[in-house]
């Protein structure tokens, strides 16, 4: 089998699996009792609202149509924002990649560095003091850290706004240079946030992953020709923990929906999480829905990326694929 | 008078669906191609291989420990493979297995007594475990131990009573020395050969090492590749091997011996997959037998008979291979790609 | 202390590798006591001769092989101070880190048991036999690679420019030794350590490995370190054999010497435990017991708990290395050297 | 604080610490695995953490001088600083923070070990049943597993609580439970995969064990070390998970105090009375902490390491 047709099996995979978590989302949210409406609207109001939404049909044909809606790239209409909902997300999606991209890299870059630091100094006193700092950060619940954060740098030393996205009098859009400054000033707090757990996290898995390493057989092997200590962790060790660490990787991006849900909440980041939230608390079905189709895509996406890259970067997994292949036109 | 028969077993492993089962499956692995065999009550059948051979796989198919792909064994007149799982839970009173690697085959969780009273639990017999544990040699204050305070032959002889705990009377020793250092392996060698005096036990002895085997068994059958190669009474396998395979096989095992003026046959390349063996003869790629021809490229050899009691599958048994034949072998060619 | 028998030969070469008093021991975890994994060995090796350091699981061999390039991890292991291994002169535990680095894979190289986990899983065959190459040689990567298909061609790995660029998975086992050879000998060492080199392969990729291992030594005149478990191995392709037990040298000699005439009583057990394929014996000879551990030695010779013929001498002293006397440098760790008449099984 | 509270809360922490003690004392002299186990020594500290919390937990009264609930003085007594007579504050409504904190204790490691106890116990089920009987069955399981994985479950359990007005609590235990066995029964499948074929398992096959015993008796005992990892980093998750519903303001229900919803009702005060959010997020990371660490020290022990002593 060719790399190419393992691609389009892989994503009828992950087709199927976004399929049936938004089943499963569908069923779960029309299960659920009460209808759509604010407490203080009226009852007649309500129903003729249901109705115009087709909600007092049978749950197989609301289903159907909103199958059909789907295969054309209609999301629908979102309840309470009286808008379409693919309107409301391509305003929000952007500031929550930005927002979760931010993160990642501090996340990885920071995760990975440490990691690898702690590795080549194992068990000196650098190692100890930072093992026992990740092992801290990486058990801070984010929205606890999140104020905290907004307390000492927000509030009391003021280096930093304490929400929204930009400057709403200067910069509600991007119009210069300053604008750009403007934005990323306001990116630092929220992603610093959600990132440094995660770079906790990364730091205690990459530290293990390299150690885990430094036993085999083939860093003996190394060693014994005669490499130099650095080359042996750098070369032989990190290219070998970095195929685990592809793997989690893939496994992230769950932990930065989530976190992106509270960090957007504390920070009153104008992203998707909270718009999901906020459309959950006022039974928004179709924007629920489409929050829950966007993030079960992200997490596929994740880890169908990582297994590309594991395939990339594993030879054996390379080669297995180029041998299926030969053995297929043979 | 027979114990043991097995006709044409056949096991194919399945190819596995690669990338998480979504992959188009990968050619089947054929460990088992066709063996048959039988063993008299009371004798030791040494079924030697290289791994890869598919000798592992014979044992445990035998025992239903893995589901066969085709063939029949009778043991003692009961097909094997047609019991239901009650009858079959009977028969594994039986017949029993011992393991080759003494780490792994006991349970790291459970007592040395735990494990041997595991048995007697199921079938609801009444042993002893501290006789069990004399007939294999050791002290009854073992009982009480885990697998990890004891050594390699320690736990060996434990994994030697579990097998005996349910009285079989046929036993598949699955290489049970070679992971043994060679002082200890002489004494579980010495231990199998008494058991078997004392309770008329018929073995299959499956290993990979000629002198071993040598030393326990009474008739030797060689796998190449999934096929029985050679069949012999043990004397006559070693004085005057037929197959090609058996011939380089024995001169290759090094003897501590530097007097010893052997010729060796050094084999070229490996042995091919069993997933994509060769057409013809299984061994032809790597054969030096002089007479090799385009027979044995295209044309199976069946295991025939060649004097009484010894069979071969080589178009060429007639006239075996000398070790001065394959001495002018070219070595280091390509391997069999 | 005791004072290795002295090689007779006269016109003896220079040694090239003087190992002495060396002694690894391992702290056992939670620092409960330590392991004498090898206690005082000493042994002496010559250019372009097979030494063959023979002995069961946990006798200290492979310790012994890897404390010569100081490849025991540390902690748990260490090297004692006052063991000596010199390599032409130069004291290997003197050495700094780079001065180590510049012995390692060049004047003397390794090879393993596994070949399978002893090759990195993500790089070619090709990058891993050039990587010494390209640090002790300085070449460039074109020109280590050119070398690396030359030394693919030098151990028999059939079409070499393409299996250069393969991945250790990709070949068998026997074929990634053949790579492991290529990769120590790529610098041309003067010794070469192969520990257990054919242990993990079928006996028909063994006998392949071990005819490569002679004719290479042969042609490129270096010594080789051959530690195994396997007599007929040591029999076959060794020149003298150092016989190791529980941490410690109990005899030396020329392997004619050895087999002919074994004189320490575990040497004479384990040969007699060997199954021959040329005679089938009624019953093997077995040697009862087993290896004690390295954290607790029997006191006295330390085989004396399995050994036939042990009286009380043997339990209240050590004997220390004795000239047997053949004047081929032959010598056991055994009172029966200077007991002869003892030589009768109590049992 | 009363004399009493002192004296309970100081026996509390030397109970902990010599039961650790002893364990550890135990531990040390048995055999390597519990060698290994307290080898690092975050996980003798996170073990005493956890314990102390535990009985702090369970003689709550004895501990906390007010009612967690009580209005002390909604006029006078609104976000008073840590004092001795309330050691760690109060809240904006004049609540006892350290009382709080007690008997948050008390529904925090309840939920985390509940939660986790369903996960785990799940987990495993599916793990073992997907891996020991493989074929359709597993394939089936499997599949399943990636779509439990797929599913953002933050939003699944905000919906359940949100859209199911007055939910009751034990639900929303049940609810996070069945969200978060997924990663565990990967895990296990894992392992019995590889259990399946070890030679032990294959011998009690051979002796005619059936398969409920090889799975009870060979194959579980052996998977146990991994199953407790995933059970204590799970009941950290479920901790936080619940805390982060609590915190969003639909987890516990007001006034009953969980450490999630004290981080939420101080949060406006933040900037007048940073310990009312303070304390409470320091308490989950603790614990969080703590679990970490003794996961960290069983993973010690079932992997050996020789590269530290």
């Amino acid at each position: 089998m060719t790399g190419s047709a393992w691609l389009l099996r892989r994503l009828a995979a992950s087709l199927a699996i976004i399929f049936a978590v938004v089943t499963f989302i569908f069923i779960l949210i029309h299960l659920a009792p009460g209808k759509p409406c604010s407490e203080n609207l009226e009852p007649r109001i309500c129903d003729l609202l249901t109705h115009q939404f087709g909600l007092d049909q049978p749950l197989a044909v609301q289903y159907g149509r909103y199958l059909v809606e789907l295969a054309h790239g209609n999301l629908g209409m979102s309840f309470s924002l009286r808008r379409p909902v693919l309107d409301a997300l391509v305003e929000t999606v952007p500031f929550t990649l930005q927002l979760a991209g931010a993160a990642l890299a501090l996340d990885f870059l920071l995760g990975l560095g440490l990691g690898i630091y702690q590795a080549v100094r194992v068990n000196r006193l650098p190692d100890v003091a930072l093992g026992n700092a990740t092992l801290f950060v990486y058990s801070l619940p984010t929205f606890w850290l999140a104020p905290i954060l907004l307390l000492i740098f927000g509030e009391k030393l003021r280096w930093f706004p304490v929400g929204g996205a930009s400057d709403p009098i200067f910069c509600p859009a991007v119009t210069s240079l300053f604008c750009v400054a403007d934005r990323l000033w306001h990116l630092v707090l929220p992603a610093t946030t959600l990132g440094v757990v995660g770079a906790a996290g990364t730091a205690r898995f990459q530290r293990a992953a390299m150690l885990e390493v430094a036993n085999q057989d083939y860093v003996r092997t190394a060693r014994a020709k005669g490499v130099p200590e650095r080359q042996i962790v750098l070369r032989h060790q990190l290219r070998n923990a970095l195929l685990s660490f592809i793997t989690r990787f893939g496994l992230a991006f769950p932990f930065l929906l989530t976190g992106a849900v509270l960090v957007e909440t504390v920070f009153a980041w104008p992203g998707m999480g909270r718009l999901a939230f906020n459309a959950i608390l006022t039974r928004d079905y179709p924007l629920v829905t489409a929050s829950a189709l966007i993030a079960s895509t992200v997490v596929v996406a994740g880890n169908l990326l990582a297994d590309i890259l594991l395939g990339v970067a594993d030879p054996r997994l390379r080669v297995q694929a180029a041998a299926e292949a030969d053995i297929a036109t043979a | 008078m027979t114990l043991v028969e097995v006709q044409d077993l056949v096991k194919h492993y399945p190819g596995e669906r690669s990338w998480f089962g979504l992959g188009a499956p990968r050619a089947a692995v054929r460990a088992v191609d066709g063996v048959s065999f039988t063993i008299a009550s009371g004798r030791t059948l040494g079924l030697v291989g290289e791994s890869g051979s598919g000798k592992t796989s014979v044992g445990r198919t035998m025992l239903r420990l893995q589901e066969p792909t085709a063939g029949k064994v009778l043991f003692d007149g009961n097909d094997v493979f047609a019991l239901d799982a009650a009858r079959l839970r009977a028969l594994r009173r039986r017949m029993q297995i011992v393991f080759q690697d003494p780490y792994s085959s006991l349970n790291p969780r459970m007592t040395v007594e735990a494990t041997l009273r595991e048995p007697l639990e199921i079938h609801r017999l009444n042993g002893a475990v501290s006789a069990l544990l004399e007939e294999v040699g050791l002290d009854a204050a073992f009982a009480k131990r885990y697998p990890h305070e004891l050594s390699g032959g320690q736990r060996q002889r434990v994994g030697i009573a579990r097998a005996l705990s349910v009285e079989p009377q046929f036993i598949v020793c699955d290489e049970p020395v070679s992971a043994l250092d060679v002082s200890v392996q002489a004494q579980v060698l010495n231990l199998l050969a008494d058991l078997q005096a004392k309770r008329r036990l018929t073995y299959l002895f499956i290993a990979h090492d000629l002198a071993v085997v040598r030393h326990i068994a009474d008739d030797v059958a060689v796998m190449y590749l999934g096929k029985i190669v050679e069949r012999a009474p043990a004397a006559e396998i070693y004085a005057q091997p037929r197959h090609p395979y058996t011939t380089a096989l024995l001169s290759a095992v090094p003897e501590p011996n530097p007097r010893a003026t052997k010729q060796r046959i050094v084999l070229a390349g490996d042995m091919p997959s069993a997933a994509h063996p060769p057409a013809g003869c299984p061994f032809h790629p790597r054969c030096p037998h002089p007479m090799k021809s385009d027979r044995c490229r295209t044309e199976v050899p069946a295991l025939r008979p060649i004097t009484t009691g010894h069979l071969a599958a080589c178009h060429y048994a007639q006239s075996p291979m000398t070790l001065a034949d394959a001495a002018h072998q070219p070595l280091n060619r390509p391997r069999h790609q | 202390m005791t004072a290795p028998a002295a090689p007779a030969a006269p016109a003896a070469p220079p040694v090239l590798l003087r190992v002495r008093d060396l002694k690894t021991y391992f702290v056992t975890e939670h620092g409960k006591g330590t392991a004498r994994a090898v206690d005082d060995v000493s042994f002496d090796l010559f250019p372009g001769e097979t030494l063959g350091i023979v002995g069961e699981s946990g006798c200290g061999k492979t310790v012994t092989s890897l404390s010569i390039l100081r490849l025991v991890p540390e902690p748990p292991g260490h090297v004692l101070p006052g063991s000596l291994i010199e390599f032409e002169g130069r004291n290997l535990l003197a050495l700094s880190a780079p001065e180590l680095r510049a012995v390692r894979g060049n004047q003397i190289a390794m090879i393993f048991q596994e070949p399978m986990t002893s090759l990195n899983p993500v790089f070619t065959v090709g990058d891993q036999i050039a990587e010494a190459a390209i640090i002790h040689q300085h070449l460039s990567r074109r020109a280590a690679r050119a070398r690396a298909i030359e030394m693919l061609r030098l151990v028999g790995i059939p079409d070499p420019d393409e299996r250069v660029d393969d991945y250790p998975h990709q070949l068998s086992g026997g074929m990634r030794q053949r790579v492991m050879i290529a990769m120590a000998l790529i610098c041309h060492p003067k010794v070469l350590i192969a520990d257990e080199p054919t242990t993990a392969l079928d006996v028909t990729i063994q006998a392949q490995i071990l005819e490569l291992l002679d004719r290479l030594q042969h042609e490129l005149g270096m010594a080789v370190l051959l530690i195994t478990h396997d007599l007929g191995v040591v029999a076959g392709h060794a020149d003298r054999v150092v016989v190791m037990y529980a941490g410690r040298v109990v005899e030396t000699a020329t392997t004619d010497a050895l087999f002919e005439q074994p004189t320490h009583p575990y040497t004479e057990g384990l040969l007699a435990a060997v199954p021959r394929i040329d005679a089938r014996r009624a019953r093997l000879h077995a040697i009862p017991g087993q290896v004690p551990a390295a954290t607790a030695w029997p006191p006295g010779c330390r085989f004396h708990p399995r050994c036939p013929y042990a009286w009380e001498k043997c339990v209240a002293e050590e004997p220390p290395l004795l000239d047997a006397g053949d004047g081929a440098g032959h010598a056991a760790r055994c009172w029966l050297v200077t007991e002869p008449e003892r030589r009768v099984p109590k049992r | 604080m009363t004399l009493g509270n002192w004296l309970a809360l100081f026996v509390a922490l030397v109970t902990a610490a010599e039961v650790v003690r002893a364990l550890r004392h135990r531990a040390l002299r048995r055999d390597q695995w519990g060698r290994r186990f307290f080898r690092l020594r975050t996980t003798s500290w996170g073990l005493g953490i956890l314990m102390f919390l535990v009985i702090v937990a369970l003689v709550a009264p004895l501990i906390a001088p007010f009612d967690p609930n009580r209005q002390l003085d909604i006029v006078h007594l609104t976000n008073q600083p840590p004092s001795w007579t309330f050691l760690l504050g109060t809240d904006p409504l004049s609540r006892d923070v350290w009382s709080r904190v007690v008997y948050g204790a008390r529904v925090s490691l309840g939920i985390g070990a509940l939660g986790a106890l369903v996960a785990v116990a799940l987990g495993t089920l599916v793990g073992a049943i997907a891996g020991y009987y493989r074929r359709w069955i597993d394939a089936a399981l499997m599949r399943g597993v990636d779509v439990g994985l797929a599913l953002p479950r933050i939003f699944i359990l905000l919906m359940a609580v949100a859209l199911w007005d007055g939910l009751p609590f034990a639900a929303l235990v049940i609810a996070i439970g069945l969200t978060s066995w997924f990663g565990t029964s990967r895990l296990v499948r894992a392992e019995v995969l590889s259990l399946r074929q070890r030679d032990f398992v294959v011998a009690a096959r051979a002796l005619g064990a059936g398969s409920s015993r090889v799975i009870l008796r060979h194959v579980l005992p052996n998977a146990a070390a991994p199953i407790i990892v995933a059970a204590a980093l799970g009941v950290g998750n479920v901790l936080l998970l619940e805390a982060a519903l609590s915190f969003l303001g639909i987890g516990v229900p007001p006034p009953d105090a969980s450490w999630g919803n004290m981080i939420a009702d101080g949060a406006p005060g933040l900037y007048t009375a940073p310990w009312s959010t303070f304390f409470p997020g320091l308490a989950i990371s603790l614990v969080v902490m703590s679990l970490n660490a003794v996961a960290d020290g069983v993973r010690d022990a079932m992997n050996p390491r020789e590269d530290t002593t």
